[in-house]
């Protein structure tokens, strides 16, 4: 089976295992992922917050080189990505006039209409139904599912009918033999762009989110965003310095997690990249 | 040939001032047939229906329109007035010229020309109405009462005190409403129960009551002075007479961990029981959903207990039919759940309770016997937040309207913790404080300055749990917008008032209008806030809207003051606008086929067979008769006949026909 | 120039939407002077010859409102009269009247703003579609009626 | 509404009328920057309404409307359902057309600067040029000499940037932009 892929920059650089871990799952699946031909970056935060037009134009560009592909299905791992994407087709398809700037910039033809999927929508759609064959060692831990802002909100446009608990991350860890801890951050925001203009910004807010995760005693933080990630693994030094204590909990992509209990190895799935030590082991 | 008069109306200058109404009366004195036409400053005054009454007399007018605001406002008014002066109250119209001209339009020479053609046309309807008489229908001097909260006891027994009958209506196995679940009531803090417990026993022993608990509103025909109202009478498994209310069974019965609905939840209860020990009547019923018999087929324990035999598990609902001859709805209403605020936890953290919720704590007769206890552990909060407008004036959670209660009791919450709970610290978070009404204000200042509770205009973003503790993320927007974060004990929702679950259904059996948010809708705003667009219905408290005691105590007195003066007549005349099939002369006699269409078409089954005999006795036309005591004048019946042989006095075919006509040709 | 000003009726029941109608003035709600309202006791009562006399006394376009399904005051009479719209349709199409012409809807007496909509917008609707100049045919129509 | 006032402006560009804010502040109580923030959003909200010249002049100077991280926290749970994160978008281009950025947000404007920057130049964003860039412009020489290493290390930093086919496409969407599209 086919399905279109757009893994965005992130994927290709400093969430490199995200991007290992979802085609090492998706191989062993027998799930076909085929990346957008000459794919361009979605523009992140520094578009919208810039100019009203590349937030819209760059991944517009995006939806139409995958409708030229023939995609009718689109997974975007980043939920930054996914984010901006959503919020492109949504506006494109709120403001006409926006829609024929762009289309007439493009050069290409804009339907507007392709089905872009999260990674938990993807999950849900193509592995939850298949989980009694793929899933071979349980993970049996007490996890914290950590969803962002991105996946979740603005609810009204991302439509998670509990968008302030969401659960999809949670009934997936569940079937995978782990514990999901009903825990008080699972939305709040982790300082996201400022990762690196604002790193004492990003240790305050992830780490109000690390410390509620371990106070509730999760053994690993599960996430679907690359930006979440980076915030909570490799600003660990600033999370730290904020709580002034060290945690050593580790940070992994719900991805790696499935590849763990479909029995990939922590290499093929890319957890060695991680600078929080993975010591989550399942029993062969 | 008719002779018209017409009166125009300025109403003030409510009509006047976007309409030009000397215009308006000159275009009018032009059309054919009106003999005279005038306007006045206000028509419907003394001296403006004089002038009619004159008018009617020295130009010996066969018909009259008033162009001035509602039919439904005064059509009465100017038909008295024209009855009055020797003509027939049917040949007078109302030219509505306010509510559908001069209010929603500007001043302009298109609006006036609009007046104009209201004007004419119905002056062309009135050149085809004919003279009528007022059908007598006696009237059924007894009341039903809906709802047996504080409203439906007040309206109950002032309507009993005028010496009529009640019929007080119950769905709960007792009366006394959400009022009997409070505390104490603001602003005086008297013990909610200790005033309202009298009146229920009054209520059980009138002898103009009859009280029917347990029971519902199954179907309401008829219409004012002769309603037959069904009601169901959801079976009790209980033998009423049998039983002395020993409460025996309640003891015995193995299923004790129900919800109990009067404790809000905080408390249990077993299958069979008592709501509350001042409970009237203070008898048991079985709650089917929850007992093992019932579910499981064996069980009886509370049979073998009773000492009196009273338990009757074969027992059915029963639908009883009584002719009523006005209505009181007082079904009063609800609050919002706390699982209906996702920001708030949806309901999963135990210690963030509702309004209502806390009542039960802090009331002497609750779960907790008045000790303000939090739900999860038993703890006496050491920090409490009350959160007002939790759902109220909220677009987004489809409620912009204000619940009107919430500031007053979320005083009276504060100030009853602080007072049981000394050292503690309770905060409010409020966007405004509205307390209009008799030593209010007074009340929540008592509160901010004597018991010292924390106001802070803000709302609450989020509350969440961190070790054991509920995290209220909050704003003071008068420090420059400074976040407030609290880790308070408890936290107590003032959570909307909503309408009952159910109010919907009930309003469409009643056949009275509803509002978007499901609450009754009272006849107008202002001068008829008791009745509803239905006549011999009337209004009583939460029903219509989120109101305090007082107000509906007021209001339910109202209702039973508009009963007491329907029923101060022997019987009510009704409008004659009812179906008629003609006649005409030998050998047609009809122009009914017989077809019977209309009778099939007919809500009330009011359209019967008519034969048509000659002098030996052979029939030789079957013909459609309205029975006109049966007929409301809907006239279905008119749009379904073919033959145009059936007609509704008041709205018939020519009528309406030279309505539109004249309405178009205005030039 | 000066706009086409379009001819509306609106066929009203006394018990909802004349009453929602008396509150949009209660509530000083503004809309367009086009319309001018014909009460009757119900939609029930409002037999569709009317309407195609509207018409062919020049009407552009008709508004057609009672009560909500199941909050009629006569129990069943927006029943019918819906019931008797939706075959009424097909006889427009043969007359060839637009159906968009006839404006039906649902006002209850609560509903004060949402009677000003339902104007406003018809009154668009019907400037959009011109006025309508075909009455003589459906004069014959009636005409014909009359005779049989 | 007067059409030099910015809250018109707002009103045109976000479709969003600032008037409706009742200033209940469960914007500002559920912002997680708040307590850094020089104008808080509901602040922000109320000075909008304001229409007051100076008002308008600070909340474009202001360091909020670059602290913004657009969580969509304040528009998921406004009662009136407010797209403040819209607003923000606007404000912020507005305060860069008019060079009012406020000073402290300096380093953060030259992050998304050096971003779309790299952006432009590859079509896909280069981390390592990014950081290089940034630090060139930001001055921030030393921040991250610790965090880059092992980023490369665990082959997370690559030298060379991935580049698009395409690029002419691309850069007909960074010509001449439609300043102030809705």
């Amino acid at each position: 089976m086919k399905i279109g892929f757009y893994p965005g920059c992130s994927l290709t650089g400093s969430s490199r295992e995200y991007n290992e871990s979802i085609l090492a799952i998706s191989k062993k699946a027998g799930i076909e992922l085929v990346e957008i031909n000459d794919w361009n970056c979605c523009g992140a935060t520094a578009a919208h917050n810039l100019t009203k037009e590349l937030s819209v134009s760059l991944p517009a560009r995006n939806l139409a080189l995958a409708e030229k592909d023939g995609m009718e299905e689109l997974v975007v791992p980043c939920a930054a990505c996914y984010n901006r994407l959503v919020m492109t087709q949504h506006e494109l398809n709120e403001n006409g006039g926006l829609k024929a700037l762009i289309a007439d910039k493009l050069q290409m033809p804009l339907k507007n209409n392709i089905k872009i999927l999260n990674v938990l929508q993807f999950l849900e759609k193509y592995f939850v139904p298949r989980f009694e064959e793929l899933i071979k060692y349980p993970l049996a831990y007490d996890v914290a599912c950590y969803y962002g802002c991105l996946l979740v909100r603005p609810n009204k446009i991302m439509k998670d009918e509990r968008w302030e608990d969401p659960m999809s991350m949670d009934s997936i860890m569940q079937k995978l033999g782990a514990n999901a801890l009903d825990w008080s951050f699972k939305t709040e925001c982790c300082g996201a762009g400022f990762s690196v203009s604002k790193p004492e910004i990003v240790g305050e807010l992830s780490g109000k989110i690390v410390r509620n995760a371990v106070d509730r005693g999760a053994k690993a933080i599960v996430v679907a965003c690359p930006m979440c990630h980076s915030n909570l693994d490799m600003r660990r030094p600033a999370i730290e310095s904020y709580l002034k204590r060290n945690v050593d909990v580790p940070v992994i992509y719900i991805t790696e997690a499935i590849a763990l209990a479909m029995g990939i190895t922590s290499k093929e799935a890319g957890i060695n990249r991680h600078f929080v030590p993975v010591n989550l082991t399942v029993n062969r | 040939m008719s002779k018209i008069g017409v009166f125009i109306c300025h109403c003030g200058e409510n009509i006047s001032a976007t309409v030009d109404v000397e215009k308006v009366a000159e275009a009018a004195g032009k059309l054919e047939g009106v003999e005279f036409s005038t306007d006045y400053k206000y028509m419907c005054s003394d001296p403006g229906q004089t002038i009619i009454k004159q008018m009617i007399k020295e130009k010996g007018l066969t018909g009259v329109v008033v162009a001035a605001c509602s039919p439904r406002m005064h059509e009465p008014t100017f038909r008295k007035a024209c009855a009055e002066a020797g003509m027939n109250q049917y040949m007078c119209e109302m030219a509505n010229l306010r509510e559908h001209c001069s209010w929603v339009h500007d001043k302009s020479d298109a609006t006036t020309q609009k007046a104009i053609d209201i004007v004419r046309t119905l002056v062309e309807k009135v050149k085809h109405n004919k003279p009528l008489q007022p059908i007598k229908v006696p009237i059924t001097k007894k009341a039903l009462v809906i709802g047996g909260g504080i409203a439906g006891i007040q309206a109950s027994l002032d309507i009993a005190n005028a010496g009529h009958q009640v019929i007080l209506v119950e769905k709960d196995p007792s009366i006394g409403g959400h009022m009997s679940q409070l505390s104490e009531t603001f602003p005086t803090l008297d013990c909610s129960q200790c005033i309202l417990t009298p009146r229920m026993v009054e209520v059980a022993q009138h002898p103009n009551i009859t009280l029917l608990t347990y029971a519902e509103l199954e179907k309401l025909e008829g219409s004012i002075g002769s309603f037959k109202a069904t009601i169901r009478k959801k079976a009790k498994s209980i033998d009423e007479k049998l039983c002395t209310g020993c409460g025996l069974c309640t003891t015995k019965c193995p299923n004790k961990k129900i919800p109990s609905e009067f404790n809000a939840g905080l408390g249990l209860r077993t299958a069979i029981y008592v709501p509350f020990p001042q409970a009237v009547p203070n008898k048991p019923v079985i709650d089917k959903e929850n007992c093992t018999y019932y579910q499981k087929g064996k069980c009886k324990l509370c049979e073998k207990t009773c000492p009196t035999g009273a338990i009757r598990f074969d027992q059915e609902d029963e639908l009883v039919e009584i002719q009523v001859g006005a209505v009181v709805a007082a079904t009063g209403f609800n609050v919002m759940k706390t699982s209906e605020f996702p920001e708030y936890g949806y309901g999963k953290y135990k210690d963030v309770i509702t309004g209502l919720q806390f009542e039960r704590l802090a009331s002497a007769s609750g779960p907790t016997l008045g000790e303000i206890r939090r739900p999860s552990d038993g703890k006496i909060p050491e920090k409490i937040v009350f959160l007002a407008c939790a759902g109220s004036r909220d677009p987004a959670k489809g409620k912009p309207y204000c619940s009107k209660i919430c500031c007053m009791y979320t005083a009276k919450h504060a100030m009853l913790y602080q007072h049981k709970v000394h050292g503690g610290q309770s905060y409010v978070f409020y966007m405004d404080i509205r307390a209009a009404g008799k030593n209010y204000d007074e009340f929540t200042r008592r509160a901010i300055v004597e018991d010292e509770v924390n106001y802070i205009r803000g709302r609450v973003s989020k509350i969440y749990e961190e070790n054991g503790k509920l995290i209220v993320k909050g704003v003071d927007t008068l420090l420059n917008a400074k976040p407030v974060e609290i880790e308070a004990d408890m936290v107590v929702l003032a959570s909307a008032g909503v309408a009952n679950p159910g109010s919907e259904e009930l309003a469409q059996k009643m056949h009275i209008s509803y509002d978007a948010y499901n609450f009754f809708a009272e006849a107008h705003p202002k001068l008829k806030p008791v009745e509803t667009n239905t006549a011999g219905i009337f209004l009583a408290g939460a029903c219509q809207a989120p109101k305090d005691i007082p107000e509906t105590v007021s209001q339910a007195s109202g209702a039973a003051a508009k009963v007491a003066i329907l029923f101060s007549q022997d019987e009510l005349s009704r409008d004659p606008a009812i179906a008629v099939v003609n006649r005409c002369a030998p050998p047609l006699f009809s122009t009914c086929v017989g077809c019977f269409m209309c009778a099939t078409a007919c809500p009330y089954q009011a359209i019967g067979e008519e034969l048509i005999t000659d002098r030996q006795g052979n029939v030789i036309k079957r013909v459609a008769k309205v029975n006109p005591g049966l007929c409301q004048g809907c006239g279905t019946c008119v749009a379904f006949c073919r033959s145009k042989s059936i007609d509704i006095d008041g709205y018939t075919n020519e009528q309406m026909y030279s309505e539109v006509m004249a309405l178009l040709n205005n030039d | 120039m000066t706009e086409f000003e379009p001819k509306i009726v609106a066929f009203v029941c006394n018990w909802c939407t004349y009453a929602g109608a008396d509150l949009t003035g209660t509530s000083r709600i503004k809309y367009a002077q086009n319309v001018k309202i014909i009460r009757f006791p119900c939609t029930g009562r409002i037999d569709f010859m009317l309407l195609l006399k509207a018409f062919s006394e020049g009407a552009d376009g008709i508004i057609v409102s009672g009560c909500h399904p199941n909050d009629c005051h006569y129990t069943s009479g927006n029943f019918h009269a819906r019931r008797r719209w939706i075959t009424f349709r097909g006889l427009l199409d043969l007359m060839g009247i637009d159906v968009r012409r006839i404006q039906y809807s649902w006002v209850s007496a609560a509903e004060g703003a949402k009677w000003a909509d339902v104007v406003n917008s018809t009154v668009t609707t019907i400037r959009e579609l011109g006025p309508y100049t075909d009455y003589a045919k459906v004069a014959n129509y009636l005409e014909k009626e009359a005779n049989v | 509404m007067n059409k030099e006032d910015l809250s018109f402006k707002v009103k045109q560009a976000t479709n969003v009328n600032v008037r409706e804010c009742y200033q209940c502040g469960k914007c500002t109580a559920g912002c997680p920057l708040a307590e850094q923030m020089d104008l808080r959003p509901s602040v922000i909200m109320r000075m909008l309404q304001s229409g007051d010249e100076q008002d308008m002049d600070n909340v474009l100077r202001s360091y909020s409307i670059w602290l913004c991280l657009t969580c969509e926290t304040c528009y998921s749970r406004c009662p009136m359902e407010l797209d403040i994160p819209k607003i923000m978008d606007y404000l912020r281009q507005r305060s860069l057309v008019e060079g009012k950025v406020n000073s402290k947000a300096r380093n953060i404007v030259s992050f998304h600067k050096s971003f779309l920057n790299t952006v432009e130049r590859n079509g896909r964003l280069h981390e390592m040029g990014l950081i290089l860039e940034y630090k060139m412009r930001s001055g921030k020489l030393l921040q991250d000499m610790t965090t880059a290493p092992g980023m490369f290390t665990r082959g997370k930093l690559s030298i060379l940037p991935e580049h698009i086919k395409d690029k002419k496409s691309l850069s007909r969407l960074f010509k001449n932009q439609d300043k102030n599209s809705k």
